[in-house]
């Protein structure tokens, strides 16, 4: 660390400001993107009125949000009313922090990471982090007083707390692979094959626990807008429900980032060229693989219906848990075996 | 930089803690609870303890504690009525806490007070826990593996419901507008008066009088 | 650079609270909670006392006490929710079939 | 370089067997249950003959040591098993006699109820048998001696729905608890002077010592506390009781435990201490004085037991007599040898005696089973009598077959061995004059046909309870009363038929070993082996005070006077024994109610003990002292308690606050005081 601290805050400063400004423009255009891509599959051709394409659609959205009226219930519990989509939010762009996307490269003329926080237990803090996000879907669906709020909220939290374990498990076996928790690391250990090969199980387990701890389609189960009204977040609107929203799809970043960076190889793919673009490859093709998954969920939610909760449930207990539980000791023996 | 960063956050794990103790409903205890487990992650980051700080998170605030607030929600458990009963703890209870209190801070300030602690003094890598785990420690890992199994198998036998058991009917689930606590209740069919504020006693069972007594006694 | 007594007292003045939850709380639950408090202060001290130490066992105890905490929760929420069902009350005082 | 052969698994594998069948064997079938109960054995068996295989490879004696099992300070006993000629010896008995009357128990056993539980005992049997004859050292051995008392009370108990089983069942644990006292007092003097319990250690010490002559010498005492220990398991006078008592369980039981194995423990612990006895020859002389005593004491009532096992249980308690003769004769090799022949047509007359029992579903009175088939049973049981007839003439002495040749090697050793004495050989030839009787006499009623008076079979005078009992296997549970429907009642008309091919197999087996199983002894081959064992620097010259030529012709003189006797007074001329009683009345009375031993006990000991325990213990000790004490402290107790329920609010929350001002209080003292 030759870093001197100010210019360590600065620099931080620096990459949080870009990484807030460039995911939550990203999240709005994901959600445009995901408009246009359900519409197609369904044979329609979705917004195109705001902008060539309906390009501009997402800064109309966010002008409307502002400007709703802010509606809060009388009975609500004010304080947890309030707090719960800051929960939400917050947890979800902290968890962006720790998530590498690239090599190393110089600001001020100190080297520095493509990424806000390079910390040796990356994949651990990730875990810890997301595994708060709960307390927003809780806190909202108990405070706002309603009874589908409240069941959404019984959902969403039970569903995520199960789901997390599974998810948890399924990312031991790279790790074991790896031998570290660091996400850079993870990614080094890649450079000869991605882990979707050796721990294609593992891949699919955390896939599908993936689906259920951002809520979404088919396990959308805690806003199950058919039978909950909007679930958790009925009671809220405006910018209450644009930070869920927003919370929801940053999520759904972050869990493509650490199918990337642990399945699919992070950052690597062919490099060439001159300096500036040996730097920036790496980062493209980060992009990419995220880009492919967030298609991926939006593909998945465009074709498959939503599961039954005792299903949901069943499903994660039964099945994904104990298979999750089954491939770490396979890794383990092979590790073993192997060494 | 680590006495301000000890300061904010063991100030912050003070007030969370005195902020449990003071709130009357418990669903406000338990999130003051997080904020303390939150930042005594914190100080276990400072004292070089990487692992159980994430554990810390994961564990407790993750799972403990998102429990807990299940629960509370589920027992929909608010401000309870202030009952006196405890005469015992209502004399002694402060000056106990600030006698243990003045003992132990006593003994550490005497005893510790010159030991000093500084970031990075001692770093606890993962791998070191994993291998004192499971080589020093397997046997109390393995030990508390099967506690953890028979308190969760436990854990479900005793939430299990009863009617269920037996064969009776569900209770119906009825949706009352306006009261939405009562009918939030209903729906889980937790008994409505178990929702704090006045206790109902329940209704004595009417007995069940033998028919011929009855007929005797209209006799006469 | 401060003393390792600081944290030593955090954690006494956490469990003192605790212990003081447990005298005052009358719902089960805040009890409850006030026992995880109690938990949470010995485990900064075994932090801190591995951190001065050098040792890795106050880690681990704190690991073992995580867990043990979290049979202890939900075996005790079991039970909190079975008592609940057959008492209908949540109040620890009207809990009082053992006394006199 | 030794090969391990993990002698461990030898009793291992029976404990297996025992484990499998008590844990799991209620769940199955009837046939699963035994041939679990049968394999186990028979592995062990295979393992046992593996080990005599590698014989040749090891040197003796071969040490084998598995962890420590008590370590306090000087006293370290591991896990530690021992093979030498002895040992080897003793296992091959234990598990061929025993798988054989484990294969036997299968056809016997099947009406029975309880047939896991019996097989599951039967293992355990096996188990801590084995764990005694391989043990390392005295230890070990002590704690299959006691086990095999153990499983030996559960096995005669095992009708434990009749009075008369659980009785005996605890008379014989009782009985052997005296005994162990004295053993567990020679243990106590064995590691006081040697500080260990591994023969090695002790027998490499005493090899040092000097031959004692006083009665106060350390050898002499730990001798006779043993062979205390040794009375008991192996019933000699006087706490030879038990073990015709014992003939209530189930009569494989009584054959494996109770003639073949178990009983000749004791033997077995005296020739193993050879090199503590060799010094003690006054130890040895009441080893002597006491086998020859027992075998003429237990041959005469015998001879007028009523009750087949019951004969063959004296008849067992005589010729365990025999093997101390040996014994006290420094003669080991010989009682070992007749140990071996012993199992071998002891093991056959009871699994004989059993197939008779079983033919006659569940009739034990010979005089009765005469009666009940017309024409002599060996009409109908012809492999059963030819099977006895070998094992009759092999206990009789008969030459040719196997107990002849031990018999005699043992009345010669006491004849001219190395502590010569006429007066316990002449003692010992009498002894052998009434086997022969004896046994002959229960061949003869038992299988050919008798006169057709029923008189002669109900003798008048003294009714024997056991002819009121009737029998006492007979319908002894459950399982023979439905064999007993299943066939026609055996007073109307007796349907004796043979036993089935589990049963007669192993008769024949042990047939063949009791009629050929002497010619492993001539010329001293057996002994010669046994030898390097009872080396133990003590040599004394012999005393050839006679031919061995003529000592075995008296012998063989004896056992056909005998033969002969039988003939005359329950073949040829019944009418002759009724004479002979009559004239002879008191002693009949004295000998058939076998010297009211029993009774003498009861007065001398059971008595006096159970007044004291009334009187002094119950009244005073008990009532007075201990209730008293009990009470006082109850009425204390109460008296406190009435005062500090107060303190009991129910109240969780003052609850806490009496702990918390406990803490407070503990952290206090604990910083004043500080920890010590």
């Amino acid at each position: 660390m030759s870093m001197p601290t100010g210019i360590f805050i600065l620099i931080s400063l620096i990459k949080c400001a870009i990484a807030l400004f460039v995911l939550l423009t990203l999240v709005a255009y994901i959600q445009l993107a995901e408009r246009k891509i359900v519409a197609h599959i369904q044979s329609r051709v979705g917004p195109n009125r705001v902008g060539p394409y309906g390009f501009l659609q997402p800064a109309a959205d966010a002008i409307k949000f502002i400007l709703k009226e802010e509606v809060t219930p009388a009975a609500a519990h004010k304080l947890l009313y309030l707090m719960a989509p800051m929960i939400s939010v917050v947890v979800a762009l902290v968890a962006i922090s720790v998530v590498p996307i690239g090599g190393t490269f110089h600001l001020f003329g100190y080297p520095t990471q493509f990424q806000i926080a390079d910390i040796n237990i990356g994949l651990l803090f990730l875990l810890g982090v997301m595994s708060l996000g709960v307390y927003g879907i809780v806190l909202a669906g108990w405070s706002s007083n309603s009874k589908y709020s409240f069941l959404g909220s019984l959902r969403g939290g039970s569903q995520m707390v199960s789901y997390e374990l599974a998810l948890g498990l399924a990312l031991i076996g790279p790790v074991m692979i790896a031998g570290s928790l660091d996400l850079r690391q993870i990614v080094q250990a890649q450079s000869h094959i991605w882990y979707i090969i050796p721990e294609f199980v593992a891949f699919c387990i955390y896939l599908t626990a993936a689906f259920a701890e951002t809520n979404r389609i088919p396990f959308d189960l805690p806003e199950a807008e058919g039978e909950l009204g909007a679930g958790y977040h009925t009671e809220y609107s405006s910018m209450k429900f644009a930070m869920f929203f927003l919370a929801e799809y940053v999520n759904m970043v972050t869990v493509s980032c650490v199918a990337t960076l642990v399945f699919l190889g992070g950052w690597h793919g062919p490099v060439f060229g001159p300096p500036q673009l040996q730097l920036w490859l790496p980062v493209f093709w980060f992009c990419l693989k995220v880009g492919f998954f967030l298609f991926l969920y939006i593909w998945v939610r465009g074709t498959l219906p939503r599961f039954r909760y005792d299903q949901l449930m069943a499903f994660g207990w039964k099945f994904l848990v104990p298979l999750a539980l089954a491939n770490v000791l396979i890794t383990g023996v092979v590790l073993s075996v192997m060494k | 930089m680590h006495p301000a960063l000890f300061f904010i956050f063991g100030g912050i794990a003070l007030a969370g803690a005195i902020n449990l103790l003071v709130q009357r409903a418990p669903i406000y205890s338990a999130l003051s609870l997080v904020a303390v487990m939150g930042a005594l992650a914190v100080l276990f980051l400072l004292l070089g303890a990487e692992f159980i700080a994430f554990i810390q998170i994961i564990v407790y605030a993750g799972a403990i504690m998102v429990l807990f607030v299940f629960v509370i929600m589920l027992l929909n458990a608010d401000v309870p009525e202030p009952t006196r009963r405890s005469k015992v703890a209502q004399a002694i209870g402060y000056p106990v806490m600030a006698l243990l209190l003045v003992e132990l801070a006593g003994f550490f300030a005497a005893a510790f007070g010159a030991t000093p602690v500084r970031t990075g003094g001692y770093l606890v890598q993962v791998a070191a826990v994993g291998q004192a785990l499971f080589h020093e420690f397997l046997l109390p890992f393995e030990v508390t593996s099967v506690l953890f199994l028979v308190g969760v198998t436990g854990a479900v036998l005793l939430a299990a419901r009863r009617e269920e058991r037996h064969g009776a009917a569900p209770r119906a689930t009825r949706v009352h507008a306006g009261v939405p606590t009562r009918a939030m209740a209903e729906a889980l069919s937790v008994p409505p008066n178990a929702m704090g504020g006045a206790v109902i006693e329940p209704a004595p069972q009417p007995e069940s009088e033998p028919a011929h007594a009855r007929a005797q006694g209209d006799g006469r | 650079m401060i003393p390792l007594s600081y944290y030593l007292i955090l954690s006494a003045i956490l469990f003192c609270i605790g212990v003081a939850g447990f005298f005052f709380k009358r719902d089960i639950v805040s009890i409850f909670i006030s026992i995880e408090l109690m938990l949470n202060g010995v485990n900064l001290a075994f932090v801190a006392f591995s951190h001065a130490l050098h040792s890795i066992s106050g880690n681990l105890f704190v690991f073992f006490v995580m867990v043990v905490a979290a049979a202890e929760a939900a075996v005790g929420l079991a039970i909190i929710i079975a008592v609940v069902r057959a008492r209908q009350t949540l109040n620890v005082d009207r809990m009082d079939l053992m006394k006199l | 370089m030794h090969p391990n052969l993990h002698l461990w698994l030898i009793p291992f594998l029976c404990f297996l067997g025992f484990a499998c069948n008590l844990l799991l064997g209620r769940t199955w079938s009837q046939k699963t249950a035994g041939w679990v109960g049968v394999l186990f054995p028979a592995a062990a068996f295979v393992d046992a003959l593996w080990v005599v295989s590698q014989w040749s490879r090891i040197t003796v004696p071969y040490l084998e040591t598995h962890s420590p099992w008590i370590a306090a300070g000087p006293l370290t006993i591991p896990y530690g098993f021992q093979l030498d000629q002895l040992s080897l010896v003793m296992m091959l008995i234990v598990t061929g006699v025993g798988l054989l009357i484990h294969v036997y128990s299968l056809g016997y056993m099947a009406h029975e109820g309880g047939f896991y539980r019996f097989f599951a005992y039967l293992n355990m049997f096996m188990f801590f048998m084995l764990l005694l004859v391989l043990a390392g050292n005295y230890l070990l051995m002590f704690i299959g001696w006691e086990g095999v008392g153990f499983a030996s009370y559960v096995l005669i108990g095992f009708f434990f729905r009749k009075d008369s089983a659980s009785a005996a069942g605890m008379k014989a644990f009782i009985t052997n608890r005296i005994g162990d006292f004295g053993f567990l007092i020679g243990l106590f003097f064995i590691f006081d002077h040697f500080h260990s319990f591994d023969y090695t250690t002790v027998f490499a010490q005493v090899r040092q010592m000097p031959v004692e002559h006083a009665w106060s010498g350390l050898l002499t005492v730990i001798g006779l506390l043993l062979f205390v220990g040794a009375t008991g398991k192996s019933a000699q006078i006087p706490l030879y009781v038990w073990l015709p008592d014992a003939m209530e369980g189930p009569t494989p039981v009584s054959a494996l435990i109770h003639a073949a194995t178990m009983v000749t423990a004791g033997v077995y612990m005296v020739c193993r201490s050879a090199a503590i006895y060799d010094r003690a020859p006054l130890a040895l002389s009441v080893v002597l004085a006491t086998g020859a005593l027992t075998a003429i004491f237990a041959a005469s009532i015998g001879i007028l037991q009523r009750d087949i096992k019951k004969v063959l249980a004296y008849s067992t308690v005589s010729q365990l007599g025999y093997m101390f003769m040996a014994c006290g004769a420094m003669a080991y090799g010989a009682g070992i040898f007749h140990l071996m022949t012993h199992a071998f047509f002891k093991g056959l007359l009871f699994l004989g005696a059993g197939s008779v029992i079983h033919a006659m579903s569940g009739e034990q009175d010979m005089f009765r089973i005469q009666a009940l088939a017309p024409g002599g049973l060996r009409r109908y049981v012809p492999i059963t009598f030819w099977t006895f007839l070998i094992a009759t003439c092999a206990i009789s002495g008969i030459p040719g077959f196997s107990g002849f040749f031990s018999k005699d090697k043992i009345l010669y050793e006491v004849l001219s061995g190395q502590h010569p004495n006429a007066f316990w050989w002449a003692v010992g030839t009498i002894a052998a004059l009434m086997t022969s009787f004896y046994m002959f006499r229960a061949l003869f009623v038992t299988f050919l046909a008798g006169p057709e008076t029923a008189a002669l079979s109900h003798p008048t005078g003294q009714e024997p309870r056991a002819v009121e009992a009737h029998s006492v296997d007979a319908g002894f549970t459950a399982g023979h009363a439905e064999h007993q429907a299943a066939h026609p009642p055996a007073h109307e008309a007796a349907h004796p038929h043979e036993s089935p091919a589990s049963m007669t197999v192993p008769l024949i087996i042990l047939g063949i070993l009791a009629a050929f199983g002497g010619y492993i002894g001539l010329g001293d081959r057996f002994e010669n082996f046994l030898a390097p064992v009872f080396n133990t620097g003590v040599v004394l010259p012999t005393h050839p005070a006679a031919s061995e030529l003529s000592v075995s012709l008296i012998s063989i003189s004896v056992a056909v006077v005998g033969l002969l006797l039988a003939w005359f007074y329950y073949v040829k001329n019944r009418q002759a024994a009724e004479n002979l009683k009559h004239s002879l009345a008191g002693l009949y009375r004295l000998v058939f109610n076998k010297y009211w031993i029993d009774e003498l006990y009861g007065l001398v000991f059971t008595r006096p003990l159970a007044a004291f325990s009334r009187v002094v213990l119950w009244r005073i000790v008990d009532v007075g002292m201990i209730d008293g004490t009990v009470n006082g402290i109850a009425t204390f107790a109460r008296g406190v308690g009435s005062g500090l329920r107060r303190q009991e609010s129910g109240n969780i929350r003052s609850y806490a606050s009496w702990v918390g001002l406990g803490a407070v209080v503990v952290v206090l003292y604990v910083l004043v005081v500080g920890v010590r």
